[in-house]
């Protein structure tokens, strides 16, 4: 993978010296070294290779992936993801700023699941000072947490649906997504990056009825679960597009370091809300459910299911909220002391970790986050070698990357 | 002398001539007015499907919205791209579209012929034409000199292709039962007995499935699918050029529709309403059809289609044509 | 009585306004209304915004190549149903049998190339 | 009644059939030699379908042949292709003047 | 540099001429004005953004696609080609590694174009305006018209900016036939 | 009101599909790129079609194109995308052959056209060739009572080059 | 079969069904009280305490004061860069006054930049507006300590 941005140390165009840029150079193909040929030369009637860049801008690499691929007729020989359009300097930044205001920039992480980015940051926080957060706290950061998944996981099948050729159930998702999105509107005032998670609680306690909303959001949602499952699952179409495609095992999966619903895909029961209980995890009955062929489809249905699951959670924090305070007893100036930090939790997407190395200041020495997005795309290139190119997109999607975490 | 409406039948005389060209014309006309609000209808129905409304703002309900977008295109800058093959670039939208045109000369519109050529083998005719349409797509596929309408282009010719020969064979039921491929003659054929959707109901769905491929709609619209080759074989067409390309598509969309109706549904025949009526409601069933799979399915794979057309569909249409003959031939 | 020479005027007077259609449109009106500032950048060759690196014109999947094969041989097929198919009422016992005994043939043929993986793309 | 000039029919069949010939002759691409041969049938089809209508015996005979023969040319065509792709695997080329080289 | 496309103003006041010459060529320049004015009106009217996410300000676009708010009201309608849309929307932040291809892609869209920054990050650089890899506002690589702060802007708000292009559009036609 | 220049309009038509048809195949000639030149001939072989429509050969007309125009012509679009997209012929070049080719076609040209002129052609009524039937169907009955024996050997022609073709054009194993 | 016919099923019961799509132009979108729109600044509370400019992730805020005869801060300046304002909020939680808030305002599009460029008299004629609109959310002068228990002490 091509990590270093190019062009970096380039003066800031202006569009007048802009278009000259983009033709006299061509950076990205420059930057990158071709992929070392192999395999038998370059001979036969089927056999000339062609070198086919899906993306930056294609309507479905989930943002600005860049694949190259070398493809021979249409069996794809090699696909080497290039990443970096979207390298913004996350880590780098948040050596400059103080631990309550990286939180903002965690939401644009994996911006499908601001929450749990935000709560994976101050949880690493509040591990590091050993700080104590309300019990309501608590309850309202899991209810989020999951809220937010069940907007993830909506999104993906939207979009991943979208991929295989079918709008509506995006435009479903999005109608789904949105109540969810307005009651994120709701309490905490933003529709996309909330910035809602305090390190020691959280921001705002649930204003009135909301808790209620919720409540019957749940319900309502199960119906909707239920669409998707007879609009979708069924199709044979679509069955046909992802049955046993894309399948890897569990030895690939964790000699790549994959986790989340692509590891449980493979089999394997693995979730660190069970396996490493987090925040109050522990007190709450849910399924893990896993797949068992590793396939596109196990991913897609897993997805669905973890719906369900992540609705089970939440009636039972709706069912047992305390009352109490929001926020806990805080320092104006939180202060890490000297030493590293990593606490992982199950994001939308994997193993979602905070790495901090302080220095006891009140800005990390160093951060590093471990992107699950980034991990798993690193099983892309395996998926994808000797594939069709018709199930490139179909692989590719299921795999469910965000790049706004991948590139960090 | 016959009237003037009947010119299929007499010699052709000057006033005859005024009155093809003017049914030619008017039959220009009512394509591009069908294909606009195919377009705005395509839009609305789907949009309603999916929880919104659509097109509202241009016009009194957005009924304006294609006539904006058309004539958007008309005077959007016309790209040739450098590596292109220039003259083929410009051609293959008229051989794409002059075709689909065309077909739409043998289609019995109404009881009365003023806008139908009373051809001997209109039903091939169909056939024939919608081939050339191919050309068109492969030669701008490969003209623009780009891999994503190459491979858009290729892929769209040999589906298009392979769905061509269940097509016609699923024809070949109503030809053997109407005796006849004067389309005038099978829908009189229909008049007299029954619709042929109820003894070719295997053949109207093998053509159905065969229409909706060789139409490169959802969820056959693999080759200018989006999500693999960005705009498939038109990706670098601009402008009206691109224009051209809908429009192709739309009036074949239309012109299929037509056939439909025209071979299974009874053409212009039916009680109480007048025929052209009849025929709207039935090319409108045939196209809302077309809407609802789009607003459902996913997109097939690509092998998964082709091995589908040769595999499942054309044994069915070589099993109902042996069917229909053995059974027509004994009783 | 097959069509008139009528018929064959209508449909060259549908050639000739399906040409002048496009005609008109692109190289007539359009040049008037559109605006045309071609310049070397905007060009390029589009491929997902990235530079496209070599031809496009590669060569093919022999794939193609046997499907237009398959269509060739079943297309002629099919252009002799026809003649059959009209004719049938008037042949009788007779002309069906020869049409069963070319269906066969054909089924042999579409049989002979699904043995061989032709119909399969990968 | 058909006003077409039976000769002049004839004249553009033999045209066409010699232009076939000629480009059968020279053409250096194999696909283009097919292609010529393929004129050259078509020149004969004309004939064949003129004298079905305006020969001396009118009869649906030529019309019949003529259907024959395309479906011939056809074959021919199909199988004409499929060594051309062949004999493409094997020189890289689609030359006339490769195909009678020894060189592999 | 090439500007945004706009049509050149005409002028009306013809010097040299007689007061009735100044009439016809008035009269034609009302005409010539009705029919900027058509095309401005089919212009604005059928804007198709090029299918371009680039970060979390995407998934506002999507949602402003999306059921709720539906775009496809306005005759928006996303299309995955340059070639065939009038409008960039640049949701997202600009990287330098990205700004190249981005203007390439605004090459390669046919003129009349437009670019709509998105979120405060095409703006400006946003939250990542001191960050090392990100072009500070995408107005230094292609010519901006409206620039919509928030991040990301909710899709309302992306409306009320893809309204503000479509009179602007209306505006210019009408201004470059005054002879601005 | 009959007009008699209709009668012979069609004698008009006749001679600019001609006109078209040689223009294609000139053309056919002097293209370089092999694909211009596929899509000249597919323009000789609509040509041709047309003729036959206007000789009432409506069936054969048809056939001409389903056949001609439409799948052989893909088949060589697709034979030139899987071989050399950008095949050329060489600059016109005189060579030795070439010349001898020209003039063997020329004279050949010259004797058929001398003997088409010199022979006085018997036009016969056509107009009844179809038996009063429509012309596929009469064709229908032509093929399937007379020729029975050549269109069966039709059929067993088109399997044994499908089956060749197949053969000779598919992968092989080792790829 | 069944599952395309289940499917089809689902889109075809959409078709009937009240659409959710809101009118936006014309009805405005309901937006919660919490809703992040433009800032709202209210002089007379700031204290110039400059908490808001440094909490600020992106350092849009800038501000200066004086100190008037009874030593009390006085706002001379405050612009807000809005090109660079993520709207995170943090700047509105750390005011001890309440001087900044957030209105709903969110139809800012413009067609340069330089408009973005917030100052106190943009931002105070914002206010008016605003408080012509909710009368009922104008903070009383008085008002000294954030809402939410988020713990502002000196
Ligand atoms: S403006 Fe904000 S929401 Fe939009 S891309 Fe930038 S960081 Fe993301
Ligand atoms: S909302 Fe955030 S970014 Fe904006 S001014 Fe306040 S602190 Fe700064
Ligand atoms: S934090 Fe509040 S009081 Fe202090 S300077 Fe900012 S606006 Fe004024």
């Amino acid at each position: 993978m091509a990590l270093i941005p190019n062009g970096t140390d380039r003066e800031p165009m202006r569009s007048e010296k802009g278009s000259a840029a983009a033709q006299n150079s061509a950076p990205a193909a420059q930057g990158h070294a071709p992929m070392p040929y192999g395999g038998p030369a370059v001979d036969d009637i089927r056999m000339e290779e062609m070198l086919l860049n899906v993306g930056p801008q294609h309507p479905s690499t989930h943002g600005v992936l860049r694949l190259l691929v070398r493809a021979r007729g249409e069996t794809i020989v090699e696909a080497d993801p290039v990443i970096g359009y979207l390298h913004r300097g996350t880590e780098k930044l948040a050596e400059n700023l103080q631990y309550t205001q990286i939180i903002p920039y965690t939401d644009r992480l994996d911006y499908l699941a601001s929450m749990i980015n935000n709560y994976a940051l101050c949880h690493t926080v509040e591990t590091a000072i050993d700080l104590e957060v309300p019990e309501r706290a608590e309850h309202l950061r899991v209810l989020v947490m999951e809220m937010q998944r069940i907007a993830s996981h909506l999104l993906f099948i939207g979009a991943y649906l979208l991929d295989l050729g079918a709008m509506s159930p995006f435009l479903y998702a999005f109608q789904e997504r949105e109540r969810i999105v307005q009651l994120f509107n709701r309490i905490c005032g933003a529709r996309l990056t909330y910035n809602y998670m305090r390190i020691g609680g959280v921001k705002y306690d649930a204003p009135e009825g909301w808790l209620d909303d919720v409540r019957d959001f749940v319900p309502w949602m199960k119906g909707k679960l239920e669409m998707y499952d007879r609009l979708i699952t069924g199709n044979e179409i679509f069955l046909n597009r992802v049955r046993g495609i894309g399948v890897f095992d569990t030895k690939t999966a964790l000699a790549y370091g994959i986790s989340g619903v692509n590891l449980r895909s493979t089999g394997m029961r693995w979730d660190l809300r069970r396996n490493r209980p987090y925040s109050i995890y522990d007190r709450f009955e849910f399924d893990i459910p896993v797949g068992q062929h590793g396939d596109c489809f196990d991913r897609y249905y897993l997805h669905l299911l973890e719906m369900e699951q992540s609705l089970r959670i939440i009636e039972q924090v709706l069912a047992q909220m305390p009352d109490g305070p929001v926020l806990g007893k805080v320092p104006k100036i939180i202060r890490v002391p000297a030493g590293e930090y990593y606490c992982g939790v199950e994001g939308a997407r994997g193993e979602l970790g905070f790495y901090i190395v302080a220095d006891g200041k009140d800005k990390p020495y160093r951060l590093k986050i471990r992107k699950p997005s980034f991990v798993n795309l690193q099983l892309l290139p395996e998926l994808l070698r000797g594939q069709s190119l018709s199930n490139l997109i179909a692989i590719l999607g299921a795999v469910d990357i965000v790049l706004g975490e991948v590139d960090a | 002398m016959p009237a003037l409406w009947l010119w299929q039948h007499g010699p052709v005389t000057w006033p005859h001539v005024l009155v093809m060209i003017l049914g030619a014309i008017v039959t220009l006309a009512v394509t591009l007015g069908v294909v606009t609000y195919t377009i705005y209808a395509e839009r609305k129905v789907i949009g309603w499907m999916q929880g919104r409304i659509g097109p509202n703002r241009v016009g009194p309900f957005g009924l304006l919205q294609s006539f904006a977008d058309i004539f958007k295109l008309l005077i959007k800058e016309d790209i040739v791209p450098e590596k292109a093959d220039r003259s083929l670039f410009l051609l293959a939208p008229i051989i794409a579209f002059v075709p689909s045109f065309m077909t739409l000369a043998v289609i019995p519109f109404t009881m009365r012929h003023i806008f139908t050529a009373d051809f001997g083998v209109g039903l091939l005719y169909y056939l024939a034409l919608s081939a050339i349409t191919i050309h068109g797509v492969m030669l701008g596929g490969w003209a623009s000199n780009n891999k994503y309408a190459l491979i858009g282009g290729m892929r769209s010719a040999a589906q298009m292709l392979s769905y061509e020969v269940p097509l016609g064979m699923s024809l070949v039921g109503v030809a053997l039962m109407s005796g006849s491929l004067n389309l005038n003659h099978i829908v009189l054929a229909q008049s007299r007995t029954v619709w042929y959707v109820v003894p070719q109901i295997v053949g109207f769905c093998v053509f159905l499935v065969a229409a909706t491929a060789e139409l490169n709609r959802t969820p056959f619209d693999l080759p200018e699918a989006e999500s693999e080759l960005v705009a498939g074989y038109h990706v670098e067409y601009t402008g009206f050029r691109f224009a051209f390309f809908m429009l192709t598509e739309y009036v074949y969309v239309f012109a299929m529709g037509c056939l439909a109706a025209t071979l299974f549904l009874g053409g212009w025949s039916g009680p109480f309403l007048p025929g052209w009526l009849w025929f709207a409601i039935k090319v409108f069933a045939f196209i809302f059809f077309q809407f609802w799979l789009r607003a459902t399915m996913p997109r097939i794979r690509v092998d998964q289609l082709m091995s589908f057309s040769w595999k499942v569909l054309l044994p069915i249409a070589m099993l109902n044509l042996v069917g229909t003959a053995i059974v027509t031939t004994l009783w | 009585m097959g069509s008139t020479w009528s018929t064959d005027l209508y449909l060259f007077i549908f050639l000739l306004l399906g040409l002048l259609l496009p005609i008109g449109a692109l190289w007539g009106l359009g040049p008037l209304l559109r605006p045309s500032r071609p310049s070397k950048a905007k060009q390029t060759t589009y491929e997902s915004g990235a530079e496209p690196i070599g031809d496009a014109h590669v060569r093919y999947n022999v794939r193609y190549y046997l499907f237009a094969l398959l269509f060739v041989v079943f297309d002629v097929e099919t252009v002799f149903f026809y003649p059959w198919a009209v004719a049938n009422h008037i042949l009788g016992k007779f002309g069906l049998l020869e049409m069963v005994l070319f269906i066969v043939l054909l089924a042999i043929g579409l049989l002979y190339a699904w043995r061989k993986k032709v119909l399969e793309w990968n | 009644m058909i006003h077409m000039p039976v000769a002049s029919l004839l004249a553009l069949a033999a045209v066409l059939f010699c232009i076939g010939l000629y480009g059968a002759l020279t053409k250096r691409n194999l696909i283009m030699v097919l292609v010529s041969i393929e004129m050259m049938l078509s020149a004969v089809n004309i004939n064949l379908v003129t004298f079905s209508r305006l020969g001396a015996a009118p009869n649906l005979t030529g019309q019949v042949f003529a259907l024959f023969s395309i479906t011939v040319a056809a074959a021919e065509i199909a199988v004409g292709f499929a060594l051309v792709l062949a004999f493409f695997r094997l020189r890289k080329s689609t030359e006339v003047k490769d195909a009678d080289s020894q060189k592999k | 540099m090439e500007l945004n496309p706009r049509m050149q103003p005409r002028q009306i006041e013809f010097e040299g001429m007689t007061p009735e010459e100044n009439a016809v060529l008035n009269r034609a320049g009302l005409l010539l004005g009705s029919l900027e004015q058509l095309k401005a009106w089919a212009r604005s009217n059928s804007l198709w953004p090029m299918t371009f996410g680039l970060a979390c300000c995407a998934i506002e676009m999507m949602g402003a696609g999306a059921s709720h708010y539906d775009l496809d009201r306005f005759g928006i309608m996303f299309r995955a080609s340059p070639r065939q849309s009038d409008v960039m929307i640049v949701a997202g932040t600009v990287t330098k590694k990205m700004a190249p291809l981005l203007r390439r892609l605004y090459d390669q869209m046919p003129d009349p174009k437009w670019v709509v920054a998105m979120g405060s990050c095409a703006t400006a650089g946003g939250p990542y305006v001191k960050s090392y890899s990100v072009v500070k506002g995408v107005d230094e690589v292609v010519p901006v018209d409206i620039y919509i702060p928030g991040c990301p802007p909710s899709p309302p708000a992306l409306i009320y900016g893809l309204n503000l292009l479509q009179k602007k559009i209306r505006r210019d036609a009408g201004r470059s036939v005054q002879g601005a | 009101m009959n007009f008699s220049a209709f009668e012979h309009l069609d004698t008009l038509v006749f001679y600019l599909v001609s006109l078209v048809i040689l223009v294609c195949a000139v053309m056919m000639l002097n293209f370089r790129k092999v694909i211009y030149m596929v899509l000249a001939m597919g323009g000789v072989f609509v040509g041709c079609a047309v003729l036959f429509l206007l000789l009432g050969a409506d069936f054969v007309g048809i056939a001409q194109v389903m056949i001609y125009a439409g799948a052989i012509t893909i088949l060589m679009m697709f034979a030139i995308m899987l071989t050399n997209h950008e095949a050329v012929e060489p600059e016109a070049r005189w060579s030795l052959q070439k010349a001898f080719s020209a003039i063997g076609a020329v004279v050949l040209g010259a004797v058929l056209l001398l003997v088409i002129r010199s022979t006085h052609w018997v036009v016969g009524d056509g107009r009844h060739i179809n038996h009063g039937y429509a012309n596929p169907v009469a064709i229908g009955l032509d093929l399937f009572r007379e020729y029975t024996i050549p269109f069966e050997l039709v059929s067993l022609l088109l399997l044994v080059s499908l089956v060749g073709a197949v053969l000779i054009a598919r992968e092989r194993k080792e790829d | 079969m069944l599952g395309f016919l289940k499917g089809l099923s689902v889109t075809m019961g959409q078709l009937p069904k009240k659409k959710v799509t809101l009118q936006y132009p014309e009805v405005m979108p309901e937006l919660p009280d919490r809703f992040r729109g433009v800032h709202r600044f209210i002089p007379d509370l700031c204290i110039v305490c400059n908490q808001c400019a440094r909490i600020c992730p992106t350092d849009c805020i800038t501000l200066s004061g004086t100190r008037d005869e009874n030593r009390k801060m006085h706002i001379d300046t405050f612009d807000i860069n809005f090109e660079i304002c993520i709207l995170c909020d943090l700047c509105v939680e750390v005011c001890p006054t309440d001087a900044i808030l957030m209105s709903d305002t969110f139809e800012l599009a413009v067609e340069s930049r330089d408009h973005l460029k917030l100052d106190m008299q943009w931002l105070t004629e914002s206010e008016e507006e605003y408080e012509e609109k909710y009368p009922d959310r104008v903070p009383s002068l008085d008002a000294v300590l954030g809402e939410d228990g988020a713990e502002v002490t000196e």
